[in-house]
């Protein structure tokens, strides 16, 4: 039975695609694109571990959970290009380094 | 990428940020393993889930819970769309000024009068000149 | 009575709030008049009021006109607790703040800010008010800060001269130093008695006599740190070493406000608390001493320093500071009504002598330097007889108010038997001569003298009418407040229901002996040593400034072999310096310079302050403006976390 | 269905609202300029009114328990309603000049508030994360509502990329809360936690969960966005943005943390004391180095929330009732803070450096008193209502038995005294600049009257604070 697949697996599944997509926000120093991404993969992740949880538990409140997350990840996508484009209107760059008129 | 210049520094400091970024991710990862392991997640406290017999629709389920339980959720969600819809247009529709000659306002065109277009001015004959008052100022 | 009183307390904010909001639309005729008026409503019903108390014999009153809040069963309340003591400085609070009131429309007449001033002015009477007023150590302790804070401002007045900024902000950070001791002793009083009213707290004050803190393994007896605390705090109010700094630097106010706050009411808050919590400070022996001790080291050391100023409020700011110690160091022998006689004699005074100066000062054009002065009694005999009864009553001359209540300090220390007192009895008696001798000398130089070239270019002339006016109402009770006084104050019991002391400490019982009556006082102070003394230093003074002016270089040159440094005396001041004051003016310079600037200001006030003010310059570093710096913080942070759970 | 309707009535006012002025701003816009403005304000006030009429402290829920209306949530929602009216009210003048001011702006404010009011009445995480980001979502487009100004777009974007981070924060430490109970619901939550023993997955997922609300909070370590979102942010929205979502925090945090995973005290108590700790020196500290206004605001903010902090890590009643006071009157004062640069800035100028207030108090006397009033009250001295708001959470906080946590509260706000008292100095004592000597009169009558009321309030509040109080303990008790 070893072969099958437990929950933790899935979990950590989860575990390494939230991490990958935290460090892209951290790592990336140049296109703000790939950190809106990057936030995309988070959802993803925690959509992982939602649906993961709700199989295995045989309850459905997860997946409908999922829906909502779905839903608000298209919003934020939305939201979030409309910045880019104000942005790259304004700075004429996308260029997360450029993001630094304020600091202090 | 778009803007070439100061490509060079720009890759020292990621050079040197790369390592530590690394090593907190990873550790991070490593916290998060201590716990999403199969000692708690294993088959002894979750056994594998039993598939669906054909009779019952995952859709259904889904469906029935949306419509009763997440109900006020489901319309939030509505609202949430409609509200990204709008803050993405007001952000990005722009009306472009240098180029207005090219659009026509219709209702404008429509509204107009007679008096918007030509006005009767009445004029004194002739014009008494203040020049050394100006020249005053 | 409850209206009365509230009207008192309330009617200066009225003034303070309409001249202050409104300034603008009332102008300044508007303004001096809403406060002016306020106040006088003030000092009217404050007059009733201390009739009633004192005259008609009154009831004391004590009550609770408004809970604030109730809090672990400790209640935070404004009231009021009127009797003959706190009557008593109604009327002098409100009357020298009318006087003072008045003399501003002289003073300030050509100044900015006019009625901002007229709102602070009447706004400190409401707070000092609120101060005496209370029953409680809330009010009390409100008050203590609104005082404070309007004296703040009002040093700070003239906010376009540094060192007015500089001054203010001294005087308000030495009063911090003191009002944290102060906040500490009501901490205790509430830690251990549970209440913040007065009246209950004098009832808790037998069953704690013998309480002890512990610190560690040391047990130190509580009311004894809880008195000495709350003194710290009235060191810092009441001007006493070494929180005494920033008395002399306030001079950078106007005029009429040295008259008012560093003179006559705010300094003397200190005295007052004193007076009231006596009942507690009878149980701490240990703290008496220590009063005793900086009343009369202030008193003497203050008054040294006052030899050498040049500045005419500058002298008379040592010299209030040389009276505050004769002051709290008639406290320090358990003569509490004695502290609070001269405190009452000094008001009138020392009010009158700054208003006095004031009107010099405005008369020679806004100089205060007495070396631009001399000759002025004809030009100004108002403000010359002012001056000199002023003086007089400052010295102690037999008859004026000052020599009662000083010649009763001086009595009440003599009866009291501890080395200390003796101590403290001789630096006293010095300091009688060397507050006769600065006092006449800063007098003959202004009035008598020489005409300065200042003087003899100038068109100098008696100061308006509400400018002397208030110097005569005020010139009234400096001589005649002292003989009428004397009796019921300190033999009598005009303050015996607010005043507590112990039988053994009764050092006023002791003095009553020699005689009671005005004219008993009088007559044995004919003959006894202060007055001589004084009138030794006036000599003196008159000696060395009228007489024989030119006595100087020839003193110089006597004293040049003692004193190596006298070669390059160049003048009185040198040579006074030099004779008199250089040694204590050495420790002086030394404290000042080491004790206050290096490790009190240095190490720490301006240590903990460039500490955080250099972690907070590198605390921005961390603030980069880069998004992917901020993630990394965060995710950093959530790294901490997720090790501080989990392990 | 009537009772149904009537417990949602605000939101379902403040939706109605919105809609209407999205379709009608269309067809008046041209002509009735001021009018969308003025039915925004009648909305929100005709809510209130609503909830005011039908306020009661007991408990209504409704749609299988995603949705809760009780005392808590109707003071909450009576406060955020109180703070976006007068951020409208002040702001438009402002917005006006910079062309900011449309229909679009009222609507997404109003959006924003109808995500705000269902945070405080949500009851499981779904309904809550839909509140949290409508609210989000909605400031992050009124930030970047000025096209032209650099800084704002700069700051809308950081502010969404580090919210959408800690949104995935949260959800994933929910999930877990999930995966560990197997409920989204709060009250199903609560007791399973109540009845079984705590395991290591649930501290995982409270970790995340405290890092997400840190950040909606402005805590240290995770306050990195107030600063630069407050500064860049156009004033009229930064004080919209500065008032009524910190009480949406606070709902937050009282329904996920309180009336979810109360059972697990143990596990987010020493967090949460971390987190206030840092707040507070942070706060005070960085503050000092400040010349920017709305900077230090900024950071006292964050230093607030540092107090908002130690009100529920008492984990008692009195504490979350304190913090519930806190949080309000740190709104208000917040609210007439930046109303004050509000007031001093006109077209192409933009009073938000501690300069631009100097000699404020000659030039200006009632905005200067307004000013000082509220800074006086933020660094927490007697009279005013800021001491006592500290006072209660301080209490509640030596009442715990963390007395050394309280003293070290009150140091850290006797720092922060120094930077509210320069401030002052500043508007008081120190000469204005040459292009700044002129009078600084009110542009307008609304923002005049509304600030004196706002000092006011605080003034009447600190000398009358036992009112409100005894409602916030009354409801939080229920």
């Amino acid at each position: 039975m070893s072969e099958m697949i437990q929950l933790s697996d899935v979990l950590l599944f989860g575990a390494v695609l939230f991490v990958l997509s935290l460090a892209g926000i951290f790592l990336n120093r140049k296109n703000l694109i790939i950190i809106l991404m990057s936030i995309e993969l988070m959802l993803l992740a925690v959509n992982t571990n939602l649906v993961a949880f709700s199989s295995f538990q045989g309850n459905m409140h997860g997946q409908v959970f999922v829906f909502f997350i779905l839903t608000v990840a298209a919003a934020e996508a939305a939201i979030g290009l409309a910045l880019l484009v104000l942005l790259f209107r304004n700075k004429h760059s996308i260029n997360v380094d450029d993001l630094s008129e304020m600091k202090g | 990428m778009m803007l070439d210049i100061n490509l060079t520094p720009l890759k020292e400091g990621f050079a040197r940020y790369l390592p530590i970024g690394i090593v907190v991710a990873l550790v991070v990862l490593a916290e998060m393993a201590m716990v999403l392991n199969p000692t708690f997640f294993g088959l002894d406290n979750f056994p594998s889930p039993v598939a669906l017999s054909a009779t019952d629709s995952n859709t259904k389920m889904l469906g029935q819970l949306l419509f009763t339980e997440y109900l006020f959720a489901f319309e939030l969600a509505a609202v949430l769309l409609l509200l990204s819809i709008v803050a993405a247009i007001v952000l990005t529709l722009r009306r472009r000024h240098q180029s207005e000659a090219l659009y026509q306002d219709v209702g404008a065109q429509v509204r107009v009068q007679a008096s918007d277009r030509l006005t009767m001015v009445k004029m004194a004959p002739t014009v008494k000149s203040n020049a050394p008052e100006q020249g005053a100022e | 009575m409850h209206a009365i009183f509230l009207t008192i307390l309330l009617s200066p904010l009225v003034g303070a709030i309409g001249a202050g909001v409104f300034g603008r639309w009332l102008g300044r005729t508007g303004s001096h008049r809403i406060t002016i008026a306020s106040v006088a409503v003030s000092a009217a019903l404050s007059a009733y009021v201390f009739y009633l108390y004192v005259f008609a014999g009154a009831e004391s009153y004590n009550a609770t006109i408004y809970t604030w809040m109730i809090s672990d069963g400790i209640r935070f309340e404004a009231g009021f607790l009127v009797d003959r003591l706190t009557a008593t400085m109604m009327l002098v609070v409100t009357f020298v703040s009318l006087m003072v009131h008045i003399n501003t429309i002289g003073y300030m007449e050509h100044e900015e800010g006019y009625e901002r001033f007229f709102s602070y002015i009447s706004l400190f009477t409401f707070s000092m008010l609120s101060l005496v007023m209370a029953n409680n150590f809330l009010q009390l302790f409100f008050g203590w800060e609104a005082v404070g804070l309007v004296s703040y401002l009002l040093i700070g007045f003239y906010f376009k001269r540094e060192s007015a900024n500089q001054a203010s902000l001294k005087a308000f950070l030495v009063n911090r130093v003191g009002d944290f001791g102060f906040l500490l002793g009501i901490a205790l009083v509430v830690g251990y008695f549970g209440t913040l009213d007065y009246a209950e707290f004098f009832d808790g004050l037998a069953a704690h006599a013998g309480t002890s803190v512990m610190f560690g393994d040391t047990a130190i007896h509580m009311l004894t740190l809880m008195t000495m605390l709350l003194f710290v705090g009235a060191m810092g109010k009441s001007a006493q070493m070494p929180l005494h700094v920033w008395l002399p630097e306030s001079m950078e106010g106007p005029t009429p406000i040295s008259a008012l706050i560093h003179a006559a009411t705010m300094v003397t808050a200190g005295i007052f608390m004193v007076a009231r919590l006596s009942p507690a400070y009878e149980l701490a022996e240990g703290t008496l001493t220590f009063i005793l001790l900086t009343g009369a080291f202030t008193a003497l050391l203050m008054g040294l320093l006052g030899i050498v100023q040049t500045d005419i409020k500058r002298v008379v700011a040592y010299s209030t500071l040389s009276q505050l110690g004769y002051m709290v160091a008639a406290l320090g022998v358990s003569a509490y009504a004695a502290g609070m006689f001269h405190v009452l004699t000094h008001a009138f005074f020392k009010a009158l002598l700054f208003l006095a100066a004031g009107s010099v000062i405005i008369a020679m054009h806004h100089d205060q330097d007495i070396r631009n002065m001399g000759g002025l009694a004809k030009k100004m005999p108002i403000t010359y007889a002012a001056l000199l009864i002023g003086s007089l009553a400052l010295i102690g001359f037999p008859g004026f108010s000052g020599f009662y209540s000083k010649d009763g300090i001086l009595m009440a220390i003599s009866e009291a038997d501890s080395v200390a007192a003796q101590l403290a009895f001789v630096m006293l008696l010095v300091g009688v001569f060397v507050t006769a001798f600065y006092s006449f000398r800063m007098f003959f130089i202004v009035f008598h003298g020489k005409e300065s070239d200042y003087v003899r270019t100038h068109d100098i002339h008696e100061s308006p009418w509400v400018v002397t006016l208030p110097l005569i109402a005020l010139a009234i009770p400096a001589v005649f407040f002292g003989g009428l006084f004397v009796e019921p104050i300190l033999f009598g019991d005009m303050f015996a229901d607010a005043i507590t002391v112990a039988p053994e400490h009764n050092v006023l019982a002791k003095v009553a002996e020699h005689g009671t009556s005005a004219l008993d006082m009088l007559l044995h102070g004919l003959m006894a040593l202060p007055t001589w003394l004084a009138l030794a230093g006036v000599a003196l003074a008159w000696f060395l400034y009228i007489k024989r002016p030119e006595l100087a270089p020839v003193l110089a040159q006597r004293f040049a072999g003692v004193h190596a440094t006298l070669r390059h005396a160049y003048g009185f001041d040198r040579f006074n310096d030099i004779v008199f004051v250089q040694g204590t003016r050495r420790i002086g310079e030394f404290c000042s310079r080491v004790t206050d600037s290096k490790m009190i200001d240095g190490w720490v006030v301006n240590g903990t302050a460039n500490a955080i003010a250099f972690l907070a310059a590198k605390g921005r570093y961390a603030q980069t403006g880069y998004l992917y710096h901020y993630a990394f913080v965060m995710i950093f942070s959530l790294m901490g976390l997720l090790a501080w759970a989990l392990w | 269905m009537d009772m149904m309707l009537q417990v949602l009535a605000p939101e379902l006012l403040i939706l109605i609202a919105a809609m209407t002025l999205l379709v009608g701003d269309t067809f008046w816009g041209h002509r009735h300029k001021a009018l969308t403005f003025q039915l925004t304000l009648a909305s929100i006030v005709v809510t209130a009114l609503v909830i005011l009429a039908s306020f009661s402290t007991t408990s209504v829920q409704l749609f299988n328990g995603a949705f809760i209306r009780d005392g808590v949530a109707d003071v909450l929602k009576l406060s955020m309603l109180f703070m976006t009216f007068f951020a409208f009210l002040f702001a438009r003048d402002y917005l006006v000049q910079r062309n900011i001011e449309r229909g679009e702006y009222y609507v997404l404010g109003l959006l924003s508030l109808l995500g705000m009011m269902v945070l405080a009445s949500s009851y499981d995480m779904v309904t809550l994360f839909m509140g949290l980001e409508i609210m989000s979502l909605a400031l992050y487009a009124m930030i970047a509502m000025q096209k032209d100004s650099g800084f704002a777009i700069e700051s809308a974007m950081k502010y969404f990329v580090l919210g959408a981070m800690a949104t995935g924060l949260l959800l994933y430490g929910m999930t877990l809360v999930y995966g560990n109970v197997g409920s989204l619901q709060f009250a199903t939550i609560y007791q399973t936690l109540a009845t079984t023993e705590q395991s290591l997955v649930l501290s995982l997922g409270l970790v995340f969960i405290l890092v997400g609300l840190a950040f909606k909070f402005g805590a240290a370590p995770f306050h990195n966005w107030v600063p630069d979102v407050y500064h860049g942010s156009p004033t009229g929205i930064t004080l919209f943005l500065s008032a009524a979502p910190k009480i949406a925090a606070f709902a937050l945090m009282f329904r996920l943390l309180i009336e979810g995973l109360e059972a697990a005290l143990m596990q987010w108590q020493s967090i949460l004391i971390i987190l206030a700790v840092l707040s507070l020196v942070v706060g005070n500290v960085i503050a000092i180095a400040q010349t920017n206004l709305k900077r230090m605001l900024a950071y006292s903010t964050i230093s607030h929330m540092g107090f908002i902090i130690l009100g529920f890590l008492t984990g008692n009643v009195g504490g979350y009732a304190a913090a519930m006071y806190y949080v309000v009157i740190y709104a208000l004062m917040s609210l007439g803070g930046f109303a004050v640069i509000l007031a001093l800035s006109r077209k192409g100028f933009e009073a938000d450096n501690i300069v631009d207030l100097a000699g404020l108090g000659k030039r200006n006397p009632v905005l200067a008193l307004v000013m000082l009033v509220i800074l006086l009250s933020m660094a927490g001295i007697p009279p005013f209502v800021g001491f006592y708001a500290k006072l209660v959470v301080l209490t509640e906080v030596v009442e715990a038995g963390l007395t050394w946590l309280a003293v070290f509260a009150v140091v850290m706000s006797v720092v922060g005294a120094y930077y509210y008292l320069r401030v002052i100095k500043v508007m008081y004592f120190d000469q204005p600049a040459a292009q700044n000597a002129h009078d600084a009169d009110f542009a307008n009558a609304s923002l005049r009257y509304g600030l004196i009321l706002v000092a006011t309030l605080v003034l009447m509040l600190g000398i009358l604070p036992d009112g409100l109080l005894t409602l916030f303990n009354d409801v939080m008790m229920y």
